[in-house]
């Protein structure tokens, strides 16, 4: 059978590409839409290089056939970001020394953005337990899941403050709101 | 070389699939990788991610969990909340996204430690195939699996009684490990002594089995250590242990009733 | 501050006041962390230039065998594949690790001619448009062995009679300018011996251990319009790449670029030439970009692991906890090639006796040839198992003679002054002192003497 | 069942350098026309930081900030020879020859310095922050950017330095092992504290306690993470790692991750770590090659930790379950 159109709706925007029949997500994210972050570890679902959010689950892609996900919606690395600002994931990877050779690190974030989507205010048992399928050879973890508990110390604190200036938006009007950009924007967006 | 992936939208589209010679797939935590490693052995794979076969169904205390349905639905239902410590003893939690309850059936030892718990309960395995569905006793079916062409769309199972479940799974590392051994069982008590039995054990032969020297020691004699150790040494007679990566046949063989008294007394 | 550091502890080297820099010694953020955390950080396997061939290897299944047959007419039937490369088509089959500098030996075929060594061993090379072609053609590569004895342990394999791994070498062990083994001769253990109040021998013994970098190794290869080819790798040592790579090729040096530098973990497990020769090959033969990149199981099993080693130690102490001789013989287990591992026993027989002044030291250290995955550098290299061994004797010596460990350690201790047994004058020592700060750390009370020792100055002993 | 605690210790030195030297490194230098010093090289950074903590060797020795330095490295066509990224060398080579070729490139940016200033350039300094000023006079002074473009446009001057580091090569003698085999020694002591499972004889790392000396911090953040990193790599060939677990026996080699085991974030003791700090003489800014040694220190203080948990001696790597309790077992007489 021949490859296969494949629409996918990738870091929020409609992709089309063909897909060779036994494709996985991994392979037509880095060569058909040349999104490089995630990483080929082993191919095995053994490392969790691999990581994105499908449809907001973390999944190994290598271990997704691609053709049986159409339609679905796929978040990557390069979608965290936001017009060039690091979210607070990747500020608490960057600030607290969480990379060394840097391989791990694009799965490491995506599993911590979707433990932090459900679960604000984790523990760190219960960081240690989202990131139990993704191999770091370099730090020895620790710095990692520091990193992680500090990006959700940061994200409630960015929220809160967001909440705060809704809260006075809504009884006061919308002022203040435009002098600070992002912030409401930010807590909006993760609530959606 | 794959050269076709079926993503067929019913169980009759994926059983004439499936009897076409293609391979099934659940979440595909087996079968991708073995694609991944031009291992396969066969062209086509049938995705069973689009057929139906999703969710999880509670009746009372009789339960259905789709064929597909992951590992993360199960740890996330709250009335399988009995089976949340087995389900969090498999692989990471990404895995679990993506492992489907059917798939756990077909994992060889020792990975599947659902597989494990379902023979504990005596599941039944709903099964369609070309002549229609039938429903296979859990240990039939992981012993000789389902015939070429045949699906597995569910599997139906008792959430036990209150304090009549246990799961211990004894690992090299405390997350994301194969078994060492795996304890899962349903053991009622009365007066003080067990009444019923029905323990499993994972990790100890090439596919779960049933300790059932262990049962008969069980029944009629209290939990208590001695009664449990004598059990566990009585339920070596049960296994056929293999070295691995992780561990020796010795070592699981030797660990074995350690493992079966802490299921029960922690 | 939300990154760890580790205090400083200028108490115990007073006379190394607390730096004035500029720059040194403050915390700069990591000049690649800002790629990692957005994923624009370019490791090899990011580049996908058009027309990519893929490269996957057909491997030994046998531990030891002559290879009777060789028939690639199924694997280029596989559509898709475009060529099976075979040791007739590299220009140079060997590999010449530091043949620059003045190293041999050159005991390693690219791609195995006429026998298999070890277990993985690359017999075929099989060049395809997809990776999925690659795999299918070197799965159908066919080979006819006619098996051979094989030897696993590193002692039967010196003894008498045992299978030879490599006719290169003509027996199952390195020689070091006419010896068997490395050896380090300083004083006469014999005499400690005789003159010791207890005499201690114990055995130690590790098992082979993989970097497992979380990339694996691999390049694309790049042939570029004037003819050269641009190698994108993630080895360890560009330079060391190119030269052996040219070598191999037999190309003018300058016909290769390498480019690489961001590396997804290394441990010493990049630094051999593994991939690139045959990537070359494949590229020169068909004009077009070449990926080779080790799948995890390659990693796992087929590239060089650390070596295991086995290691006897016979100590000569005195009652009062001096050890006046130290016997060492060390076995590192090669596997079928030497690669780096004659260098890493000369490291390890350099390392010994540990950072100890013991004034009789004999040790015969021996790389030994068997058929297994030939291991090479790693993290550690030559010390890491000795490390082991050495202080877990030190353990049991304390525990025999009743001794507290530091105190044990503490009296033998390498100071500033002392000849090691390689005769080379020790000098900025301080084992001392991060012995006696780790007493501290864990409120393990030394007695004033022993806090009063010292790496410089005579040391207090 | 009984979890039995014990301590162990243990204490290593690690040598800087390929072994017996003949390794070379080099660097250039060269200021772009805005007063960018660019580092060219060819070495590798494998995630320990080389990169980094060469920029900073730059920055110190012209005394200019960090921002003005750019590292260009891993490309054979532009960067001059290094031996590779291996044996403890990459600081130690690397940053050597960086700061030679920073300190001949900052000889020249003085040089140009006392033109553009008419002072003697001996009585020039750097303030690190982009200047170039008199000593006791700071009001004269020129910025590096403006420094750049003058030698550029006006001077015709390349501020520019080259560097090389090479140990010479030694040759072992055969019959005694006399050699010169390293540059200098960094030193750790491993306290290790465990528990053992009696009836498992599963092995668990509770603390690590790490004293190391490193000749010099180059960068504390960065330092921590080479220790943390090496600590739990040491923990993990103790107590997991090998590619054939029945070893001398071929079988069962492990394939991928999911079987070659190493501990994961639930499996990390609490570690403690502290830094002393001995120069080396031929060190840059007297730092040692620390990445390799992190790593060795722990295995044999779990080994030792685990006797003095249990009376089993573990001569055999890795520390496996099986060991442990086969020991256990046969120090209680135990047979079933």
């Amino acid at each position: 059978m021949a490859s296969q159109v494949v629409n996918l709706r990738v870091n929020e925007r409609s992709r089309e590409f063909l897909a060779a029949p036994g494709t996985p997500l991994l392979s037509s994210l880095r060569d058909a839409l040349g999104l490089m972050a995630a990483k080929r570890g082993c191919a095995q679902g053994s490392c969790g290089t691999c990581t994105v959010l499908l449809d907001g689950r973390p999944v190994m892609s290598c271990l997704v056939a691609v053709e049986t996900v159409d339609g679905a919606s796929v978040r990557t690395l390069e979608g965290v970001a936001r017009g060039g600002d690091l979210d607070e994931v990747q500020s608490a990877f960057l600030e607290g020394f969480a990379t060394q050779c840097g391989f791990c690190t694009a799965g490491m974030i995506m599993t911590a953005e979707a433990l932090l989507d459900r679960n604000p205010d984790p523990t760190r048992a219960e960081v240690v337990e989202a990131i139990s399928g993704n191999v770091c050879r370099c730090t020895g973890y620790g710095p990692i899941v520091d990193a992680i508990l500090d990006a959700a110390a940061r994200r409630r604190k960015e929220d809160a403050a967001a909440r705060r200036k809704e809260d006075i938006a809504a009884r006061w009007g919308t002022a203040d709101i435009a002098a600070t950009p992002g912030t409401a924007d930010a807590a909006a967006r993760r609530r959606s | 070389m794959i050269t076709a992936v079926r993503t067929p939208e019913s169980v009759a589209d994926a059983v004439g699939h499936a009897a076409a010679g293609g391979r099934l797939m659940g979440g595909g935590t087996v079968v991708m990788a073995q694609v991944n490693s031009g291992s396969l052995g066969s062209p086509e794979i049938v995705s069973l991610r689009r057929a139906g076969l999703g969710g999880i169904g509670v009746d009372g205390a009789l339960a259905r969990v789709g064929a597909t349905a992951t590992l993360t639905e199960v740890e996330e239902s709250p009335e399988l909340a009995f089976l949340r410590d087995a389900v969090r003893s498999v692989a990471s939690p990404t895995i679990r996204n993506q492992a489907t309850v059917g798939g756990n059936l077909f994992v060889p030892q020792p990975y599947g430690d659902l597989a494990v718990c379902l023979l504990a309960l005596d599941a039944t395995v709903e099964v369609a195939g070309p002549d229609g569905s039938r429903g296979a006793p859990v240990d039939v079916v992981l012993a000789n699996g389902v015939a070429p062409g045949e699906v597995v769309t569910a599997v139906r199972l008792a959430v036990p009684a209150p304090g009549t479940w246990f799961y211990r799974k004894a690992m090299r590392r405390k997350l994301n490990s194969a078994a060492i051994v795996a304890v899962a069982a349903v053991v009622e008590t009365g007066g003080g002594v067990v009444t019923s039995a029905r323990i499993a054990l994972g990790g100890v032969a090439p596919r779960p089995v049933r300790a059932a020297s262990a049962e008969r020691v069980l029944i009629g004699r209290p939990l208590e250590t001695d009664v449990l150790d004598e059990a566990g040494r009585a339920a070596r007679a049960d296994i056929a242990p293999f070295d691995d990566a992780y561990a020796s046949a010795w070592y699981r063989t030797r660990v074995l009733p350690v493992h079966l008294r802490r299921a029960f007394l922690g | 501050m939300r990154y760890k550091t580790n205090p400083i502890d200028r108490t115990y080297f007073p006379d190394e006041p607390a730096p004035d820099f500029n720059v040194i010694g403050s915390v700069v953020q990591r000049s690649d962390a800002l790629g990692h955390v957005t994923g624009r950080s370019s490791f090899f396997e990011d580049l996908s230039p058009p027309g990519l061939l893929h490269l996957k290897a057909h491997r030994s299944t046998r531990h030891h065998a002559r290879l009777a047959t060789v028939d690639t007419s199924e694997a280029l039937a596989v559509p898709g594949v475009v060529r099976v490369l075979t040791h007739a088509d590299i220009p140079n089959n060997v590999f010449t690790p530091l043949k620059l500098i003045g190293v041999q030996p050159d005991d390693e075929p690219v791609l195995a001619e006429g026998k298999v060594r070890y277990l993985g061993e690359p017999i075929c090379a099989v060049v395809a448009e997809t990776e999925a072609a690659a795999q299918e053609g070197a799965a159908r590569v066919r080979v006819g062995y006619e098996e051979l004895p094989a030897v696993f342990d590193v002692e039967e394999a010196l003894a008498e009679g045992a299978p030879i791994v490599n006719e290169y070498h003509g027996h199952n062990y390195f020689t070091y300018e006419g010896h068997h083994c490395r050896r380090i001769r300083f004083g006469d253990v014999e005499a400690a011996f005789a003159a010791a109040d207890h005499v201690f021998e114990w055995r130690y013994q590790s098992a082979p251990i993989e970097h497992a970098p979380t990339e694996t190794t691999g390049c694309v290869v790049v042939p570029q319009p004037d003819g050269r080819l641009r190698i994108h790798s993630d080895t360890q040592a560009c330079f060391f790449t190119l030269d052996n790579t040219a070598l191999i090729l037999g190309t003018p040096f300058n016909r290769l670029r390498i480019v690489g530098g961001t590396v997804g973990g290394g441990f010493g497990g990049k630094v051999d030439v593994a991939v690139e020769p045959v990537a070359c090959v494949a590229a020169m033969l068909t004009g077009q970009p070449v990926k080779y990149v080790y799948s995890r199981y390659e990693e796992m099993q087929v590239s060089s692991p650390r070596a295991a080693e086995r290691i006897y130690i016979k100590d000569a102490v005195t009652a009062d906890g001096r050890i006046i001789g130290r016997k060492i013989t060390l076995y590192v287990d090669a596997g079928a090639y030497s690669r780096h591992s004659p260098y890493g026993t000369t490291k390890a027989a350099a390392h010994l006796p540990g950072p100890y002044s013991i004034p009789n030291v004999w040790a015969d250290c021996h790389c030994v040839f068997t058929n297994r995955t030939p291991s090479s550098a790693m993290r550690g290299f030559g010390v890491t198992i000795g490390d082991f061994a050495l202080e877990s004797q030190m353990d049991r010596i304390a525990r025999a003679l009743g001794m507290d460990p530091l105190r044990l350690r503490l009296r033998n201790a390498y100071r500033d002054g002392d000849l090691k047994a390689h005769r080379k004058v020790a000098e900025g020592t301080a084992l001392v002192e991060v012995i006696q700060k780790a007493a501290e750390m864990v409120g393990h009370e030394l007695p004033e003497e022993y806090r009063r020792m010292s790496s410089m100055d005579g040391g207090g002993r | 069942m009984a979890r039995l605690r014990g301590r162990g210790y243990a204490s290593v030195n690690y040598p800087t350098g390929m072994n017996l030297g003949g390794d070379p490194s080099q660097a250039l230098i060269h200021a772009t026309t805005t007063g960018t010093f660019v580092v060219s090289l060819s070495s590798v950074d494998l995630g320990q930081g080389l990169k980094t903590v060469v920029a900073q060797c730059a920055a110190e020795t012209l005394g200019l900030p960090m921002e003005n330095i750019l590292v260009d490295t891993a490309d054979t066509d532009t960067g001059p020879h290094c031996m590779g990224t291996f044996a403890s060398r990459g600081t130690h080579r690397v940053g050597n020859a960086v700061i030679m070729a920073a300190a001949e490139a900052r000889e020249v940016m003085l040089a140009v310095a006392a033109e553009e200033l008419e002072v003697d350039a001996g009585d020039l300094e750097t303030d690190g922050t982009g200047y170039i000023q008199v000593k006791g006079a700071q009001e004269r002074r020129i910025h590096i950017t403006d420094l750049a473009l003058a030698a550029h446009f006006t001077h015709g001057r390349t501020i520019s330095g080259r560097g090389m580091f090479l140990k010479e090569k030694n040759d072992p003698v055969p019959e005694t092992g006399e050699m010169d085999p390293d540059s200098c020694q960094a030193h750790a002591c491993t306290v290790a504290v465990v528990e053992v499972d009696d009836e498992t004889g599963v092995v668990e790392v509770l603390e690590m306690h790490n004293a190391y000396e490193i000749g010099r911090a180059l960068n504390p953040a960065m330092v921590a993470q080479q220790v943390e990193g090496g600590a739990w790599m040491g923990m993990s060939h103790a107590l997991f790692e090998a590619t054939e677990p029945y070893y001398p026996a071929r079988d069962h080699g492990p394939r991928d991750f999911t079987e070659y085991l190493m501990p994961g974030a639930a499996d990390i003791p609490a570690y403690h770590n502290a830094i002393l700090e001995r120069p080396a003489g031929n060190g840059p800014f007297g730092a040692k090659g620390i990445g390799e040694m992190t790593a060795n220190a722990p295995i044999p203080a779990i080994a030792n930790a685990i006797f003095d948990a249990c009376g089993v001696r573990l001569d055999t790597m890795p520390f496996t379950p099986e060991r442990v309790l086969r020991g256990l077992d046969e120090l209680r007489g135990y047979h079933d």
